[in-house]
């Protein structure tokens, strides 16, 4: 069953439009990966999702339900959540206080999904009692990522989440996503790391100057030239 | 520690400019001879709020430094200046009784020193907490001042008397102003103005270029007061009345801040905008509006923010289209009679 | 500039500031009032045409400055009339000896000015700080001697006036054998004097003497009832002058002394033609009296009437010498100037009011008109009234 | 000849040691990597060294003289320069301006500071861009802009925390080109990054932090096969990702 | 050498005045420390406060301790439509342009409030009866102790608000990162309109409370707002008990200050103590510095 369906939509910053007619769709249960050159409007398309940015033309829906033109904190209890690209924590709160305001839609399902985060992220159980500013910055994008959980979503927006990450963790991190996808989490996530995205994904997508250019399976894709040409530096 | 290596180019460049303000300078200097008293007090303060505005806007619109204290360097200049003039008054010895030029120009140390000693101390401090520590100490400086009745003549007051005629006076003060206008225009497009400029944006990464951060804001803060010192300092020669309740009031403060957020920060020709826009708004709406002419002002005031948040300046600029990058504009031209 | 260019010679114009709004407006009416009656006054009595003036100088020095450079900058002005209070009133000062006008200021008591900004053009027909000491020590008089307090309480603003009348205070009544068990200085516009109060209650104070502005006599009074302290004499000189007074305290004001130069119950010097005119002007209901600064400013205007009267001329040295040499009679009692402008030594006595019911009462010296009463005294505690 | 040294290097934040007893020493014109897991302490140990903070114990020397306790714009007088993890542009200043500030108060005598912002900008390849301002850039540009400023203060020793982090493949390629250049001029310059193929493919040697400590040094061959480094930081199929990007 | 009693009875005074101060600065603190936004206006929102409260004592006799209700809901409501239509145009165009703006409102407002009420000082009283309360030699002023118990209430209630509920943690997370509490789905543009509400809302009744004790004039604006920083940087900006404690600091040093130094240095007392805690601690006695890069 489809769970996200993005329908041609056109997306501008002022009078500067940055992404034409994209269209792609998530299946429930799915790991979707969006790639594409640095500027190429992932950022762009995710933000049009969860819903920072409107677009100008075409439609987004969501489990049925047109979201396009909602604001986040009517998406975010719908069940999506995005964890941004930078570092957007609460830097004078503490990481546990951080957790406890990803759960801010799920205040029931908080304790469970906290055991969870820890779980994934032994380090952010270590630090919790540490204000979020003065973590590395690794560490504070392991604390935006499991708050981005704690909202229990149906559908997970990843921008970039092994960004900065030592490779260890950079594994620890994709296999964590795994593992959320397999507990029933749909993920939709945009990536550097081409490697691992399409590892880890079903499909994939190709974003290239605010188009898409390539679809398919993850596996046809990691063995697509021209994807080995701009991203694998082949 | 400034390389002044042509910093007039741009000013000098498009003679058009240099001749509207030639135009315009001249036109101030016969204010004090063709209309009556009042007007010319009008045109006074407007001078005062343009060099106070250009001023602040070193400090505030280049540097980055929003001081809420530039009051204090202003009223101290006058009534320094006042002592200076008039010793007797504050029983300071008559020996020191000197010319209004001699006082002014003291009146501009006086400020720039205090600024060095307090310089060190309130540059700990950024951001907003450096607006109300200046905000504060201009505060304790008008307290004390206050309480110090003895120098400042207290709530009735200081009267000063000196050699000029006031047309002299208000004369000096429009080639002070002049001078100030080119003296920051040249700083700013100096080395020196490219490290305010510099950490204006971001203090911690020009310091890893190799700015002295505090060396800068130092400069800046101490040029700046002198300047507003020199505004106090003719403010009491001319009005030959000062008393800190009213010349330290934050009231000049916040005037100072409109008229630079008016004309347009971080641009020369903002401040001179701004003031000329200032005194008219002001005294047009006391005669238009009465009572009502603040609240007025006000809403103005706001309104210009909302829909006009580059100022004037801006206004003027992309109507004309004769800007330049906002931060290095070279447009220091105005014509202040015009405002009228 | 064009000030004072040409002149018409037609009629007299006088220039004013009062303050209607600011710290001092609760008085600036009734000194309106005073001026108008003055002037219509003048008009009566004079062959030429009377006119004043008035801007509002929203009790700030600098608007009086800039409203007279105004009014002169666009009239032949012939003499300035001042303000209210020390503050205001040397602005205009200031103002009229650099132009060389003749200038009348009351409603101040403050003596410093005159002696150190050497004069030559301001006048002042009003009651002045030795007055005022003179004054007290003659109301505590009044008290049977017995019964008489001793322990003087003075709280000094930190004005120049407030440190003069202070001293005047702390001499004359030191001299007459009372205590002075306080005397400590207030920021002027503070309005918490709950550690004053402390203070003089610790101290034993029985008369308190203060210079404070209107809103803050107010406020003083009220703290004193909250923190269940109050002297047996209380003289605030300035602040007790206004209406406000009343309406701002009620019961609570009364037995507050006053000196504003003038009290309704004086007689002669034309106070009996101040009363008829005010009743005509404006009105009395039963049992109201005049406001005390009406008083001081029709004063003002009887001053100048009777130096334009004797100099036969409106040129303003005509006038200044007609000031210097020329004996006043007023309202407010007869005097002549010194050099400086201030009333000669000993002649003013500064007439104390007292509130009862919602009016000002001449208490000192004794007389006879309409609103004298006795003096009250003690002032009964809080629980008592 | 060694040109930076760390002596026994301590930084504690409360009970935390974010660097603990690190020394170390670079010589001239080396290009040395600086690896380690996230909160190893990296970006600390740049800050000790370039003055932004103070050490609790130990000593920087640059050139043989102690620099620590000294102010980032000293040490910048005195030869090495920084650039930050999280681009830090001058907002309203232009590029060629942005690299001024470096030329003019880098502390070397430079005769046209204004030409030799263009140069550095030239150099990094923003040259037709020198008159727009920072807004204007993308993530990649404005990681050389950051190079090209320090450049400008013509220093001797340069530290880069994590140019190559979030870039593609393409302006990674063009930032290593870029570091490899420098390293041509004969400069010192210290890196951090965890973008293995970039950081692998510059450095000389390369130093491992972890959990404050320097827990290894050595050729990036040598690291590759550390085990202890494999295991605290690279993971098992480093080897692979490195190298591919090996060239 | 001042005898102990007075040491005492001026210490308890200050520590009364001090609640007062505190509540008069919670506004302005919140408002800082959530919105960094500083509002210059804050002082004239005490003084409408206090004039909601004297007219419907006046006109209704109603006592300043409902007054102060109804003056905490019209600010609120002026506070959230200021929000809505004016300032949030100006956040994050810079520090100043907020500032100007609420300069402008200050203005108006005192101008406005000059044409309405005219400049006679005016007050309330609290309406109950009470009489000051003593201890030995030591006496209360009812009146004070009745607002400080309300300003200690007001306060409570303020930071258990922030603290406990929801929207108190939406609130907090919002002033720490816009964007991530909108991640999380906090509509934080209605956030901002609550918190300059509840701002401005504390200023209203901070100056329904004034009004019991202190004359109000449309002047007052400048001066309240002066202590107010005062006490929002003792107390450290945000924060809710600092600013209780940076009032009481305040209050109790100017009181005791006086006796020891003279009451013209009532101010003088509090802006040097206020510098100089500036100084050594520049985020207040307990704000917290950020630290990293
Ligand atoms: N706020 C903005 N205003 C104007 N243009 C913007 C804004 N944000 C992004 N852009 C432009 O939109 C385009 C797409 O940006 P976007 O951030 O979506 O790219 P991306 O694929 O996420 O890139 P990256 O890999 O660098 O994160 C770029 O050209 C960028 O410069
Ligand atoms: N100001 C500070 N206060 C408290 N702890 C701090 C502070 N700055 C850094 N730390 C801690 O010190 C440790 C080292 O941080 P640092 O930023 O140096 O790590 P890093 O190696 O650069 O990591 P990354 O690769 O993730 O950027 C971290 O655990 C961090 O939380
Ligand atoms: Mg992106
Ligand atoms: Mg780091």
């Amino acid at each position: 069953m489809t769970l996200l369906e993005v329908d041609s939509i056109d997306v501008a910053y002022g009078d500067i439009q940055v992404v034409w007619d994209v269209s792609f769709s998530v299946t429930e249960g799915e790991t979707v990966a969006l790639l594409g050159a640095n500027g190429a409007g992932k950022t762009t398309v995710l933000k049009t999702i969860c819903g920072p940015l409107t677009p100008m033309a075409g439609e987004v829906t969501f489990d049925g339900e047109s979201i396009g033109h909602l604001h986040q904190d009517e998406i975010v209890p719908k069940g999506i959540t995005h964890i941004p690209e930078g570092r957007e924590i609460f830097s004078d709160s503490t990481v546990r206080e951080n957790l406890r305001l990803g759960a801010y839609t799920n205040r029931e399902g908080m304790d469970e999904q906290l055991t969870r985060v820890y779980d994934v992220f032994p380090r952010l159980e270590e630090r919790q009692g540490q204000k979020a500013g003065t973590l590395s910055g690794g560490e504070q994008q392991m604390l935006a990522i499991g708050r981005g959980l704690m909202s229990d979503p149906d559908l997970i927006l990843l921008d970039e989440a092994s960004l900065g990450l030592a490779p260890v963790l950079v594994e620890d991190v994709f296999d964590a996503i795994e593992r959320i996808n397999e507990e029933g989490t749909t993920v939709l996530l945009v990536e550097q790391d081409v490697n691992n995205a399409l590892r880890i994904a079903d499909r994939g997508y190709v974003l290239e100057s605010g188009r898409i250019t390539l679809s398919g399976d993850a596996a046809e894709l990691a063995d697509d030239e021209r994807v080995a040409a701009s991203y694998l530096g082949g | 520690m400034v390389s002044l290596t042509g910093p007039f180019e741009g000013l000098f460049g498009d003679r058009r400019r240099v001749g509207l303000f030639v135009v315009a300078v001249l036109a101030l200097a016969v204010v004090p001879y063709t209309t009556t008293r009042f007007v010319t007090n009008i045109f006074f303060n407007g001078l005062v709020f343009v060099l106070l505005g250009v001023s602040w806007n070193l400090i505030a619109g280049y540097t980055g430094q929003i001081s809420l204290g530039h009051h204090a360097f202003f009223g101290l200049g006058a009534f320094v200046s006042a002592w200076l003039t008039t010793p007797m008054r504050a029983g300071l010895p008559e020996s020191i009784q000197s010319p209004v030029l001699v006082a002014v120009a003291a009146a501009a140390i006086v400020a720039g020193l205090l600024a060095l000693v307090l310089g060190p101390i309130l540059f700990r401090l950024t951001g907003h907490y450096f607006a109300i520590g200046t905000l504060a100490v201009a505060a304790i400086i008008q307290l004390v001042l206050l309480d110090q009745r003895q120098f400042s003549g207290g709530a009735t007051g200081y009267y000063v008397s000196n050699e000029l005629e006031p047309d002299v006076v208000f004369l000096l003060m429009l080639v002070a102003t002049v001078a100030c206008i080119l003296v920051t225009y040249a700083i700013v497009n100096s080395r020196a103005g490219l490290g305010m400029r510099a950490i204006h944006d971001d203090e911690d990464a020009a310091s890893s270029l190799g700015i002295n951060p505090l060396r800068y804001k130092m400069f800046a803060f101490i040029v700046a007061s002198m300047m507003a010192g020199i505004a106090g300092g003719f403010y009491a020669q001319f009005w030959l009345y000062v008393n800190p309740d009213s010349t330290l009031a934050v009231s000049w403060m916040v005037d100072t801040l409109v008229v630079v957020v008016l004309g347009g920060m971080g641009s020369m020709a903002g401040p001179l905008l701004g003031g000329a826009l200032f005194v008219a708004l002001d005294e047009g709406l006391r005669q238009i509006a009465g009572e009502f002419a603040p609240v007025i002002e006000g809403a103005l005031i706001i309104t210009f923010i909302i829909y006009a948040p580059g100022g004037l300046y801006k206004l003027l600029a992309d109507r004309f289209g004769d800007a330049e990058s906002p931060a290095v504009d070279e447009d220091a031209t105005t014509d202040q009679s015009g405002a009228e | 500039t064009l000030i004072g260019d040409e002149d018409d010679g037609e009629g007299i114009t006088i220039a004013a500031t009062v303050p209607r709004s600011g710290q001092f407006s609760s008085l600036g009416t009734a000194v309106e009032e005073g001026y108008e009656l003055g002037v219509a006054r003048m008009n009566e009595e004079l062959d030429e045409e009377v006119e004043i003036i008035m801007h509002d100088d929203e009790s700030d020095p600098e608007v009086v400055s800039q409203s007279l450079t105004q009014i002169t900058s666009n009239n032949q002005v012939d003499m300035i009339w001042g303000s209210f209070s020390s503050v205001l009133v040397t602005a205009g000062s200031a103002f009229a000896e650099n132009q060389g006008l003749p200038f009348l200021g009351a409603f101040f008591a403050f003596e410093g000015p005159h002696r150190n900004e050497g004069y030559e053009w301001t006048y002042s027909p009003f009651p002045k700080s030795r007055d005022v000491a003179r004054s007290t020590q003659g109301l505590l008089e009044l008290i049977p001697e017995g019964e008489r307090p001793s322990n003087i309480g003075i709280w000094e603003a930190n004005s120049g006036w407030g440190e003069e009348q202070a001293d005047y205070w702390e001499e004359t009544l030191s001299g007459a054998g009372y205590d002075v068990v306080l005397r400590e200085t207030y920021q002027l516009g503070s309005e918490d004097f709950s550690s004053l109060i402390s203070q003089s209650a610790s101290a034993d104070v029985e008369v308190l003497l203060s210079t404070p502005t209107p809103p803050g006599g107010i406020t003083a009074v009220t703290q004193m009832q909250e923190n269940g302290w109050a002297p047996q004499v209380l003289k605030f000189v300035r602040a007790a002058d206004p209406t406000a007074w009343w309406s701002g305290l009620g019961e609570a004001g009364a037995y507050a002394c006053m000196c504003p130069g003038w009290v309704p119950g004086l007689t002669g010097g034309g106070n009996e033609q101040l009363w008829s005119a005010y009743e005509d002007e404006y009105g009395l209901d039963d049992g109201e009296l005049i406001r005390t600064p009406v008083g001081g400013g029709y004063n003002l205007a009887q001053t100048a009437l009777q130096a334009v009267q004797a100099a036969d001329s409106t040129d303003p040295g005509a006038i200044q010498d007609a000031l210097r040499s020329e004996s006043f009679e007023t309202v407010i009692g007869s005097f002549s100037f010194e050099d400086n402008g201030l009333p000669a030594e000993g002649e003013l006595t500064a007439p104390t009011g007292q509130w009862w019911e919602g009016n000002q009462h001449t208490v000192y010296p004794n007389a006879d008109g309409r609103g004298a009463s006795d003096f009250r005294y003690p002032i009964p505690s809080w629980s008592e009234r | 000849m060694t040109v930076l040294e760390g002596e026994q290097l301590t930084k504690r934040f409360g009970g935390i040691v974010a660097v603990d007893d690190v020394s170390f020493a670079i010589d001239r014109g080396e290009t040395v990597g600086l690896i380690g897991p996230n909160g190893a302490g990296k970006s600390t140990l740049f800050r000790l060294i370039s003055g932004v903070q103070e050490p609790n114990e130990g000593t920087v020397y640059l050139d043989g003289n102690d620099i620590t306790g000294l102010s980032p714009h000293e040490i910048c007088h005195r030869g090495l320069v920084r650039t930050h993890q999280i681009v830090r542009p001058f907002e309203t200043l232009t590029l060629v301006e942005n690299a001024a500030v470096g030329a003019e108060f880098g502390g070397r005598d430079v005769d046209d500071p204004e030409e030799r912002a263009h140069e550095v900008l030239e150099f990094v390849g923003l040259d037709e861009m020198a008159h727009t301002t920072p807004d204007e850039l993308s993530v990649g540009a404005l990681k050389r802009l950051e190079i090209a400023r320090a450049l400008a203060t013509d220093p001797e020793v340069l530290l880069f925390d994590e140019v190559a982090g979030g870039l593609d493949t393409e302006e990674t390629e063009a930032i290593v080109d870029l570091i490899g250049d420098i390293g041509d001029q004969g400069k010192t310059v210290f890196l951090i990054d965890h973008v293995m193929r970039a950081l692998m493919s510059v450095s000389e040697r390369v130093f491992v932090l972890d959990n404050g400590s320097l827990i290894a040094s050595g050729t990036p061959d040598e690291i590759q096969n550390d085990r202890r480094v494999i295991e605290a930081y690279l993971g098992e199929n480093a080897g692979e990702t490195a190298g591919a990007a090996g060239d | 050498m001042v005898a102990t009693d007075l040491v005492v009875q001026s210490l308890l005074n200050g520590l009364l005045l001090g609640g007062i101060y505190a509540v008069a600065a919670l506004g302005l603190s919140l408002v800082f420390g959530i919105m960094d936004i500083v509002n210059l206006a804050h002082g004239h929102m005490l003084m409408v406060g206090a004039y909601v409260a004297i007219t419907l004592f006046t006109a209704f006799g109603l006592t300043p301790i409902v007054g102060m209700v109804v003056a905490f809901v019209v600010l609120f409501v002026l506070g959230m439509a200021l929000q809505r239509v004016v300032l949030k145009r100006v956040v994050g165009e810079g520090m100043e342009q907020p500032i100007i703006v609420l300069f402008g409102l200050a203005l108006m407002l005192q101008s406005i409030g000059r044409i309405v009420v005219g400049s006679d000082a005016q007050a309330t009283d609290i309406g109950i009866p009470g009489n000051p309360v003593s201890i030995g030699e030591i006496t209360l002023s009812f009146p004070r102790l009745v607002t400080f118990v309300l300003s200690l209430a007001l306060i409570l209630g303020t930071w258990a608000f922030l603290k406990y509920t929801t929207t108190g943690l939406a609130i907090r997370a919002t002033a720490q990162n816009n964007a991530a509490a909108q991640y999380m789905g906090i509509d934080t543009a209605n956030i901002y309109v609550l918190t300059l509400g509840i701002g401005t809302g504390l200023a209203g009744a901070a100056g329904a409370l004034l009004s019991m004790l202190f004359p109000i004039t449309p002047f007052v604006g400048w001066s309240y707002l002066l202590k107010a920083f005062a006490v929002v940087v003792l107390g450290g900006v945000g924060s809710v008990p600092g600013t209780l404690i940076g009032g009481l600091i305040l209050g109790v040093s100017e009181n005791v200050g006086v006796l020891y130094l003279g009451g013209g240095f009532r101010d003088i007392i509090s802006f040097t103590i206020f510098v100089l805690v500036l100084l050594v601690r520049p985020h207040g006695l307990f704000g917290n510095s950020g630290g990293g890069e």
